[in-house]
């Protein structure tokens, strides 16, 4: 917590969702450093937690039915979950913004898209209603809407417009932090690009850390500086994007490289990873991949897989990497 | 003769604020045990075209010819033979099937109206045929939809599919709700099944890296209209359109090393009510001039390589 | 926008004509004779002619109805009362504000009240006061109101001596009329609040006021809230509409001469014009509180407002 | 087969239903309130119309244990008679209004364009007076009697269901697996019995049973008025309009009936509040 240049820091994060007796454990013990200005990329299917971590971070779960049971949040040396609620309300929008999904229902229907904006900007700057408006059409300008636009509702918006809003309103405070939770997956390619672009674009102005969540590792590819894959609310893998795509380790990340159909080759079969998530009501003993893992052995079952560092930077969470690389490189 | 050929197909929805040009003027041909792809963004027709050329909807105009005859117009008997060769799987594995009926009644369902088979026995026989060749678990048959996963629930859509043994089936967006690691075993499926069937599909998605993956021939549309046409290797390694050179350079690609040099579009889709009569794609192509307020023909630029834009030969 | 209510007031008086047509129709068949019941039980048969000749009874149905639709839409004139011998409209006007002022405090009530019991059980959701409020709304839906209004006579007349227990004076004596037919919508109102507040309370909206750092009263009052009475509105007419036809019982066990009472009493004599009168002024009453109900919905709901005051500016 | 795949998605709904301890509580007053009045003659010591004059409008006693009326007849016993009439008002009603609404509603929603626009405006002018008042008037034309009652509020409770199930129609006829069974040849018929249909009656279920104790309420609120039962007949309503004129001086000759009839209804509400919580699709995954 001393390193100057890391802001947030994420230590045995623990959560828990339930429904009747059921219970989920949704994120297991993960843990991660960012730095400053740096892009984490959370990779993983539905289901695996990816989201959950997000909203941890940024303390808006919905409680019932999820529950953080355990770990530490840490945001420029202050702990997020043992803070008081009065003093987070400071932080959610000013230090930390979030971008969602599905820009349709993000936005308040009954609210000028203006409004929305300012609203965030009233909460966090000593801002009169006019320089809050003021300020909230330059956002509006910043993302490429007309200010014309601040008195029009949501649903005059389109898709991609919409979540260009969203970003305006994420980025009004000025973050440190932005978690933007598959801010293109609702949208077409050719509007997905320009809005990978603007987040970029204005990221790098303002030198914002971001957590992006994706299930498309072509997005990882182009927007992030280090990766995580997450699989079944644990963290599996974590490295520099370099190393993630060049040397994927674990079993799991070599099954979704070698799923995806290739843009570069022709038609051929693909080899996709075997089965389907595991049911997170019963998660299996040690690795969870292991039921669908090539590679499988008897040791994988049997305890806890530690989280090692296989190369400089680059962790793994395998007790078979060296069986792995005999059969697959 | 080819399995399927469709001429100027057309479907026009009224809305309040005029007509939807949603399929305008689309003509083709899929062979036997061919593939074609059918690419576009959302609300460019590409759903409506494949719901049309199965007779799900109604064509305002044109003509589609199945191994020779059209049935453009078949009601009746008639309508349930071609509905016996040319099926659907859907996008959406959730409301594709009815949350109330077993999966094995779901398949079996196409069975029992085609009166093929007299005997329940043989009925059930079918079905987990069926089962076992879309790789569902033959314990799995009397669970109810909501029990299964998205991949689970794709192959019983496919297995329902196939039951009649179809020539075709046009697979509306089968995969894009479905995890990447699911995606591949589904796709993997769906080859497989042709190459044990013969069949045709028409994979219509928004996915340009899985429809290169499964196609022999693509067609691009935008706003109702294709605008390219060409066979796999050559609509990749030759992109004509500007919207298709756009629509390329969009996709975000793995290889870390060689970006894709991205051509911006600006703007978005526009509306395919009451559209102009010049190229659709004006309003947000880089190269639009005067000439492109006129009508953009599809015409044969290379050997079987078809384009929709007047400029193609001086842009490329 | 003018259009709009200029189509829905048309609407309004075809249903408003439909309802006479069918009212005078249903009366005209019911059986038995008006003028033997009017005449009395000893009349002689040639009184009972020639009450039928001046009452118009003997003319033919469309001669009767032609007559009735005439004096009705065109001379606004309502007919006189066969039994008491008074112009309808005169009496509808004396009743009116006694049924109104009743009506529109149980709304008030109901809305006020319903409101905040629904609020206050969603924002406490799980809690036992949560459970309470519930309970409390349950009983109040599943008492008859006449019943209640027989309970509280005895308490609060008979054993307390507060309020009076039947007729007109002053405002006490509406106090009981009014709670009584404000309870079922109190509860009604206040369950579908709940469960509206708690259907909007997972929306991702809400999580976006959330995310921005919005203290929690302001994302219930300021996001969720306008978003829930949504429903509620257009609920209001029709619980508007349901509380003064209710009326007609409440009216009777507390002996308040207002149009419900009115409409009974006509019903057991026979008095076909003042049947017909207050029935139409009940469904001209509910067409007009749906309508107010429907324009203030499209004033407070942007989507619908640009629905029809935007209709123009598309339309280029 | 059919049957065991009912029976299934039944049992998985009334086992939902048990464990909401609302519902719990409502199944067993209803239950103890239907038997004790089919088995009105095992459980009430007097006869229906076995009147003891010397015993007029006595008090609860051990002798009656809700007293007796004017005639000196036992109201326990009357209102366990007439509870048969005020339930069988309540379901009959009930059930032939909503199977009516959902005949229209289906047929408008199967039709659909022209046909479903002339029906829906059908609707409106049907239901352009609140359905009390028209429950009022029918009753007032048809004249008083069980059967005459019943039809007055099944024809009230009609566009009710009939819109309820149109809203549920138009919301779920777009959904792809009504696609898919018209691509399979499934006829219309089958696509709107065996597909549509069961998907879209749940709520209509859930309003039809809270409708059944909004039935009972307004049948009681007629027979009160003197439109519906008449007080002969031991209808809880009728009975109620029989003791309305001795309110002062024998008050529980009102209490008992009136709350038989609340008890009844907040029975058959919990019951289908229930039904609405265990039939929801999203409880369901």
């Amino acid at each position: 917590m001393n390193d100057e240049k890391k802001i947030l820091s994420v230590r045995d994060l623990e959560v828990v969702y339930t429904s009747g007796k059921k219970v989920v454990q949704a994120v297991n013990k993960v843990s991660f450093d960012m730095n400053k200005g740096e892009t984490l990329a959370l990779v993983g299917e539905t289901g695996a937690g990816k989201t959950t971590i997000a909203k941890s971070i940024l303390g808006i779960l919905p409680n019932p039915p999820a529950k953080l049971i355990g770990g530490e949040i840490w945001l420029e040396g202050e702990e997020l979950i043992s803070m008081p609620d009065a003093k987070k309300l400071k932080i959610k929008g000013e230090k930390i913004a979030m971008i969602f999904q599905d820009p349709m229902t993000a936005l308040n229907p009954l609210m000028t898209v203006g409004d929305q904006i300012t609203e965030g900007l009233l909460l966090h700057n000593d801002y009169t209603k006019e320089e809050a408006i003021e300020k909230a059409e330059e956002m509006l300008e910043l993302v490429g809407i007309p200010k014309a636009r601040y008195v029009e509702y949501p649903f005059e918006f389109s898709g991609g417009m919409k979540q260009r809003v969203v970003i305006a309103m994420a980025l009004a405070c000025n973050p440190i932090l932005l978690l933007a939770d598959e801010p293109t997956t609702a949208l077409d390619v050719t509007i997905q690009a320009q809005v990978l672009d603007l987040i970029k674009t204005l990221r790098v102005k303002h030198n914002t850390s971001m957590i992006l969540i994706t299930h498309d590792l072509g997005v990882v590819a182009e927007t992030s500086d280090n990766v995580a894959v997450v699989y079944a609310g644990k963290i599996i893998e974590y490295a520099t994007k370099k190393d993630l795509f060049l040397s994927p380790s674990h079993p799991y990340t070599i099954g979704l490289f070698n799923s995806l159909p290739s843009m570069t080759q022709g038609q051929k079969r693909l080899n996709p990873i075997i089965g389907s998530p595991p049911d997170p009501t019963c998660l299996p003993m040690g690795c969870s991949f292991a039921p669908r893992c090539p590679f499988v052995t008897e040791e994988c079952s049997k305890e806890e897989i530690p989280f090692a560092e296989i190369a400089e930077g680059h962790f793994c969470r395998c007790c078979n990497l060296k069986q792995e690389e005999k059969t697959c490189h | 003769m080819s399995l399927i050929e469709v001429q100027n197909l057309k479907k026009y929805f009224k809305v309040p604020t005029g007509l939807n040009h949603a399929v305008d003027d689309v003509s083709f041909k899929i062979e036997k045990g061919e593939t074609l792809g059918v690419v576009g963004e959302s609300g460019c027709g590409k759903s409506t075209l494949g719901r049309t050329m199965i007779r799900l909807q109604d064509a305002t105009g044109g003509k589609i010819l199945l191994n020779g005859n059209d049935i453009t117009n078949a009601k009746g008997n008639e309508l349930r033979r071609v509905r016996e060769k040319m099926q659907i799987v859907f996008q959406d594995p959730y409301s594709s099937l009815n949350p109330r009926i077993r999966i094995e009644s779901t398949i079996m369902e196409p069975l029992r109206h085609s009166k093929l088979y007299k005997t329940k026995a043989e009925l059930k026989d079918q079905t987990h045929r069926l089962m076992e060749l879309v790789g569902v678990d033959e314990r799995l048959r009397q669970s109810y939809p909501h029990e299964l996963d998205g991949g689970r629930r794709q192959r019983v859509g496919i297995a329902r599919a196939l039951a009649l043994n179809p020539d075709f089936i046009v697979c509306d967006e089968p995969v894009s709700a479905l995890d990447v690691s699911i995606q591949a075993q589904v796709l993997n499926l769906l080859m497989d099944l042709q190459e044990k069937t013969g069949i045709a599909y028409m994979f219509v998605t928004h996915d340009l890296s899985v429809v290169r993956h499964i196609s022999n021939t693509i067609c691009v549309m935008y706003l109702g209209q294709l605008v390219e046409k060409a066979s796999t290797e050559d609509l990749f390694l030759n992109t004509l359109h500007p919207y298709t050179q756009a629509l390329l350079s969009a996709i975000p690609s793995t290889d870390i090393y060689h970006p894709m040099q991205r051509v911006q579009l600006k703007g978005e889709i526009t509306s395919p009510i009451n559209p102009e009569q010049g190229c659709r794609f004006l309003a947000r192509c880089p190269y639009a001039i005067k000439d492109c307020k006129q009508p953009q023909k599809l015409e044969e630029i290379e050997k079987n390589h078809y384009v929709a834009c007047c400029r193609v030969r001086e842009i490329n | 926008m003018g259009r709009y209510i200029l189509k829905r007031l048309l609407w309004m008086m075809v249903i408003v004509f439909g309802t006479a047509l069918v009212i005078f129709t249903i009366l005209y068949f019911t059986p038995g004779d008006p003028a033997v019941v009017i005449a009395g039980g000893n009349a002689k048969a040639e009184d009972v002619a020639n009450l039928r000749h001046l009452l118009g009874l003997d003319k033919s149905y469309f001669g009767q109805l032609r007559e009735f639709m005439y004096n009705t839409f065109i001379k606004f004139d309502l007919g006189t009362s066969w039994v008491y011998d008074k112009p309808v409209l005169h009496e509808l006007v004396i009743r009116l504000p006694r049924t109104l002022i009743i009506g529109l405090s149980a709304m008030a009530l109901n809305l006020t009240l319903g409101l905040l019991m629904g609020i206050f059980a969603a924002t406490h959701e799980g809690k036992w006061y949560d459970s309470l409020t519930m309970g409390i709304a349950m009983i109040f839906i599943s008492c008859p109101d006449f019943w209640v209004a027989l309970i509280m006579i005895l308490l609060f007349s008979s054993q307390l001596g507060w309020l009076p227990s039947y007729g007109i004076g002053g405002p006490q004596y509406y106090i009981m009329p009014i709670i009584c037919s404000a309870l079922g919508g109190i509860a009604v109102n206040a369950r579908q609040t709940r469960a509206s507040i708690l259907g909007v309370f997972r929306e991702d909206y809400i999580t976006t006021a959330r995310a921005k750092g919005q203290k929690e009263g302001r994302v219930i009052y300021g996001h969720m809230l306008p978003n829930a009475l949504m429903p509620i509105i257009t609920s209001i007419g029709n619980g508007f509409a349901r509380v003064v036809a209710g009326s007609a019982v409440i009216e009777s066990v507390f002996s308040i001469p207002g149009v419900g009472l009115y409409l009974l009493t006509a019903i057991n004599s026979r008095d076909y014009p003042v049947v017909r009168a207050c029935v139409l002024f009940f469904a001209v009453f509910t067409a007009l509180s749906m309508l107010l109900v429907d324009l203030v919905y499209a004033f407070v709901d942007p989507r619908i407002k640009a629905q029809y005051s935007n209709a123009r500016r598309r339309m280029k | 087969m059919r049957k065991e795949k009912r029976s299934s998605l039944f049992a998985e709904t009334m086992s939902r239903i048990w464990s909401n301890p609302g519902a719990k509580v409502g199944i067993i007053i209803l239950v103890i309130i239907v038997s004790a009045c089919i088995f009105a003659p095992f459980i009430a010591s007097y006869g229906l119309n076995e009147m003891d004059l010397k015993n007029m409008f006595k008090g609860p006693s051990a002798k009656h244990i809700m007293g007796t009326d004017g005639m000196g007849r036992d109201l326990f016993s009357r209102l366990l008679y007439g509870g048969r009439y005020s339930l069988a008002l309540g379901i009959c009603a009930a059930v032939v209004g909503s199977v009516i609404g959902i005949i229209i509603g289906s047929v408008a929603g199967y039709l659909g364009g022209q046909a479903e626009t002339i029906i829906m405006r059908f609707m409106d002018i049907w239901s352009s007076l609140p359905s009390m008042l028209l429950c009022i008037l029918i009753s007032a034309v048809l004249g008083a009697g069980f059967f005459n009652t019943v039809l007055a509020l099944s024809i009230g409770n009609v566009p009710i269901g009939v819109r309820l199930i149109r809203g549920q129609i138009l919301s779920e006829r777009s959904k792809e697996y009504l696609e898919a069974a018209e691509s399979i040849n499934c006829s219309k018929i089958s696509i709107m019995f065996r597909h549509l249909l069961p998907n879209v009656i749940s709520p209509v279920i859930v309003d039809a049973t809270m409708g059944i104790g909004m039935t009972i309420t307004m049948a009681a609120a007629l027979s009160y008025i003197g439109l519906g039962v008449q007080p002969p007949t031991p209808e809880w309503g009728a009975m109620l309009a029989d003791a309305r004129t001795h309110i002062l001086n024998y008050p529980y000759l009102i209490m008992f009936p009136g709350l038989f009839i609340a008890l009844t209804v907040l029975a058959i509400n919990l019951i289908g509040d229930g039904l609405r919580d265990a039939m929801d699709p999203k409880l369901r995954k």
